[in-house]
């Protein structure tokens, strides 16, 4: 293994490029017209060009993939998370090129991404489940019927999902109807399959998730957890590791179960394994990511291990670095995901170009992202620009690191999602460690009120009226940069939002 | 010159004459310097500095403290006297007019025209970035007019709706 | 403890203040004239201009110190590296106002300033020492009488100094005449003292420094070695933790020493025991640096600790809170230091402004660095910019990642020592480990070939032509960036400094 | 357009018309774009993306990779053809004149007039931030002239001393 193409874009391209290289590894980009001037792309020992902007004419073209790879004498293929990341046929398609497919086998990939299937086999392999129906509810009607047996409240979900795509809480016969058709609808556009199960919905849980690694001799060891209860419309926004609610012996039991699930459909390279943990201390198996997960950063800085790494030596037939036993995690990481939506506009996408960019920088702090100074944000992929992570000796020093790292950061010419994690990492509940799965829907009216505070108010107006007076003294623009007509339409849009806000809000 | 400040619904007054500045009519010490080759300017204010991302607007500055961007219109009162007699004001005409909050594809419209709607219905089903959003009401209303259809791409601000007060 | 003021600049008081908000206390920072914009004024809570910008008359002047911090409430006052932070009578008067300073008595300061007084004691308390003599020479001629006890070769060291000011190597009665003059000299104008002392001088000695940590409820611990071998005229350039020379038990009799060195003087908050390893493996006491030390950062990395918040912990009269058996370190981690000079014209100092920065990030990484885009670079204070930190699972792997940190970092407007650090992490006998203080003298002139690769050659050229042919078409000036005919200027001088080179070099 | 391509000593040659260049008379795929906001171009060669930060200069381009900055000469033919006649280069005068390297101090002079050099001699020492560094000769010589003082300021690129060749 030598020359690895990576079939993604944005932050992940980038770690997986910059992991290629300190393993020692070419590293091959690939690109749509959009991204042009990316990072992924500047990194790179070679990159391709796979097509028009739309996801479904490069990055999800295996064919255009797959002759990329051809083209640049690559060896190895590294889906990243997402796009085809858990895509059965495309490992395959990657395996029977003669490349080798760095993630677990097409069978483990099927195995578990049938969500149904998975739930069956999980029972089976001694791996706790929440009680649910084992097929899809053919119609709105039969999920009716499935939910009265399940016991309410219950949620519906794409048999083929994950992401939060095709997801839907119902409390009652009629909210079970109307979410059917919302949640189907959703995973015929995204999955191209619209099957959807009921389970039962677990009241207040968090979500925790175990990171695991198995390589081909015969070793499988878990990581940890890690927490991901902050989350909007089951997107998580805010992870860390450990969680506040596992303590060892409960790590140890689900590091357990984890290792379990992996071994029961023959798993190979990083994956994990997502479980509901009640306020009971009882975990329930949710569903198993055959891929790298956004949030592996949290876990790599308490335990010292670069996950993405590991994954290249296992792939390349190599055992991992990792000792058999449990390891012990040390110090805290919390990870920020900064997205281009506006907090105070109930998180709509943004687009824009950052036409500055101050990254956190200084002890403790990662940030892993696929922007820089130059970057056009649009609408064709996912909004997540980049990943800000802060490790701290124990959780009360990682949180007021990450405050302080994003007080550091600033990102001009789109709206982010950055005031709202700030604003999280001083309120109580969240500091304390008590929250769970429903910690937006609860605090984040309150945190997200959207007025300037007086303490705010005072330097802003003051700026502005000695930027007016100096600007009116001078007669000419004022901006230091040059091409800040192009910057100012895009920002002034999100300046403006709040006009929009008040004739229609999404929900 | 003295200048009224307006961020969001909050006004307070700055004086500024030579390097002298009073806020609200207290003096206070504050100088502010832009910082070459970016968009950001450091203000010190009464021995404090912060960093603000600035531009300049129409009527104002866009102003940018800790990721988020507040539009703040500064007059000075010449310019406030004559909007107060002409009524202007900078804001955004609301109306009864729902607008796209985002570029995006009509998923499905769920309301016909001269419907009656609650506060909070949803009207239109907009797909952005994979993620369904449902554009609501902010008030109770009839519908009006329907501009956008199932399937039609719509660009940010962009009519979908047009609701009128409940008659009674 | 609630307010401490930060008296010095740059990245290291950026990282100060950074840990004074981490730990929950409001930073004050003070500046000279020429430092207005710099980055540690825009992150502390408050900020007092000292007077122009000569260090004498600001960073160097205790009287504005000390009112600085009477103006602002400031209880307590944090010194840094350079300027007062090895001044007892600073550490008095900071004192005598009532207020803390957070570093060590002023009589630790005082005894381990004075160089020879410090030698005479560590050989009392039982840490090794080189031989040399134990007073002062009178004159050049008493250095050469001392010398020819002593033994050749010697090593002239200013009695005040530090940092690699005022000291010489001699190895003939001729060359000690030349070097005492010349460290006289230097001594006189960086310390006011101009007392010069004679000691042997180690061949082929490694530079090996352990970190110690002492609290006020009687626990002196150590965090192991630094490696800071790569030198150039005695300033360090890359340091590294572990070092490659040292093994455990190696580490655990240099630890002992070194606190045993600490405990002599009564010592408090972290300091720097500096020895000379040599290639049996024997050690010598060099001096004991009483403050914060530039490369503090690796040790943090390895040891999973901050060092700052521990001095902060401390000053506050709380308990450290580390344990007090020897602490493993996980991992490896290199810094190199990038400072204003260029490598390939004798690391000569140079000015500029920075019209655009892009800092490197990602897993492992670590920037900790007094420069943004728009930051002047003069002549008043030292030519540090920033710190590149890279962490690794072990050493070969912080080198790559090192490596290619170094490749993503970007500073347009100033030359710096960034391709230098490139080529040492290529470089044969520093990847291996094997090297000593004298490897800058051995390998540099070839790693500093200034001619430029073949690799290089075709893409720089391309570039310029495509360029060059663009401009023409639109017969405008073809940079997008508004006032880049400032940063040109600056940026010119730089890419002329050949032709100065071919006149005259410095030594 | 065929240009000559300089950098120190290396000369290519490169020929843009429209979309296609050549290098050294051999097709390659090279297009090159500049990054907003950023002094920086991506050239993308071969299938591979470098970045360079890039301003022009006078008769050619600054062009900076990894941390080093390059000058490098672009001529047309035209151009090329007119210096070659009249043998002007864009070089930088050696001469025998020793200038500052950096601004500084001046500690010590070493050197008298008339005195007789060897390569390497030390002739100046100047002070710059906090470090003594001494001004050596590039090669044998006699001090013609003395332009500095101890104790003197000097910029960067201030004549300090003035060697000629020794007669024999």
């Amino acid at each position: 293994m030598n020359r690895v193409l990576v079939a993604n874009r944005g932050e992940i391209a980038l770690r997986i490029i910059r992991a290629c290289h300190e393993q020692g590894l070419d590293a091959v980009a690939v690109y749509s017209e959009a991204d042009r001037l990316a990072p992924h792309v500047k990194a790179a020992d070679a990159a391709v060009e796979l097509g028009p902007s739309p996801a479904s004419e490069s990055y999800l073209h295996v064919e255009r993939l797959m002759d990329a790879a051809a083209r640049t004498g690559a060896d190895a293929v590294h889906p990243g998370y997402g796009f085809l990341a858990e895509q059965a046929h495309f490992a395959e398609a990657v395996g029977q090129a003669g490349l080798v497919f760095i993630g677990p086998p097409p069978a483990a990939i099927r195995a578990m991404g049938e969500k149904t299937e998975a739930r069956r086999r999980m029972a089976k392999a001694g791996v706790p489940i929440v009680p649910g129906t084992t097929e899809a509810a053919d119609d709105a009607e039969a999920a009716v019927a499935a939910s009265a047996e399940v016991g309410y409240p219950v949620l519906l979900k794409a048999a083929a999902g994950g992401g939060g795509k095709g997801m839907r809480v119902a409390r009652s016969a009629d909210e079970v109807r109307k979410g059917f058709q919302q949640a189907a609808s959703e995973a015929r556009s995204a999955f191209g399959d619209d099957r959807i199960y009921v389970e039962r919905f677990v009241e207040r849980p968090r979500h925790v998730e175990i990171q695991v690694l198995a390589d081909r001799f015969g070793n499988t060891i878990h990581l940890g957890e890690r927490e991901c209860s902050v989350q909007r419309r089951h997107q998580k926004l805010i992870e860390e590791s450990p969680s506040p609610a596992v303590d060892l012996d409960l790590r140890l039991r689900m590091g357990e179960a984890a290792v379990k699930a992996a071994q029961s459909v023959g798993y190979l390279s990083a994956g994990t394994v997502e479980f509901l943990l009640d306020p009971q201390g009882r975990f329930y198996f949710l569903e198993m990511n055959t891929r790298l997960q956004v949030e592996h950063p949290v876990t790599e800085m308490v335990y010292g291990v670069d996950i993405v790494r590991e994954q290249l030596r296992i792939a390349a037939g190599e055992p991992m670095t990792l000792p058999g036993r449990p390891m012990r995690p040390r110090g805290h990481a919390i990870e920020c995901r900064i997205t281009s939506e506006d907090p105070f506009a109930n998180f709509l996408p943004a687009t824009g170009r950052v036409d500055y960019l101050h990254v956190p920088t200084g002890p403790g702090v990662r940030w892993d992202a696929g922007i820089e100074t130059g970057s056009e944000i649009g609408l064709f992929y996912d909004s997540l620009l980049g990943k800000l992570i802060a490790w701290g000796e124990n959780r009360e020093r990682a949180i007021r690191r990450m405050r302080r790292a994003l007080d550091e950061l600033i990102i001009v010419g789109v709206p982010t999602s950055q005031p709202f994690h700030r604003r999280v990492m001083g309120e109580e509940s969240f500091t304390s460690g008590e929250y769970d799965i429903g910690y937006l829907e609860r605090v984040g009216e309150e945190l997200l009120e959207p007025g300037i505070s007086g303490e705010e108010l005072q330097p802003i107006a003051v700026a502005a009226a000695l930027a007016e007076d100096e600007a009116r003294a001078a007669r000419v623009p004022t901006h230091e940069n040059g091409s800040a007509a192009g910057a100012e339409s895009a920002w002034l849009r999100a300046a403006r939002m709040g006009g929009l806000r008040s004739t229609g809000r999404g929900r | 010159m003295k200048y009224t400040v307006t961020v969001g619904k909050q006004t307070v007054e700055v004086e500024v004459s030579g390097d002298s500045v009073r806020l609200n009519g207290e003096p206070i010490g504050a100088t502010l310097i832009g910082i070459p080759q970016t968009p950001l300017k450091q203000l010190v204010l009464n021995g404090r500095a912060r960093t603000f991302a600035m531009l300049r607007s129409d009527g104002g500055w866009s102003v940018q403290a800790s990721g988020r961007a507040w539009l703040v219109t500064v007059e000075d009162e010449r310019t406030r006297q004559l909007r107060e007699l002409t009524g202007q004001r900078g804001g955004y005409a609301a109306g009864g007019l729902i607008r796209a909050p985002m570029p995006g594809l009509v998923v499905r419209v769920e309301v016909e025209a001269g419907q009656r709607l609650e506060e909070g219905a949803g009207v239109v089903v907009l797909e952005a970035m994979k993620m369904e959003n449902e554009i609501t009401t902010s008030g109770p209303g009839v519908v009006k007019a329907i501009h956008v259809e199932a399937g039609q791409a719509v660009e940010k601000g962009a009519p979908l709706i047009e609701v009128v007060q409940p008659e009674g």
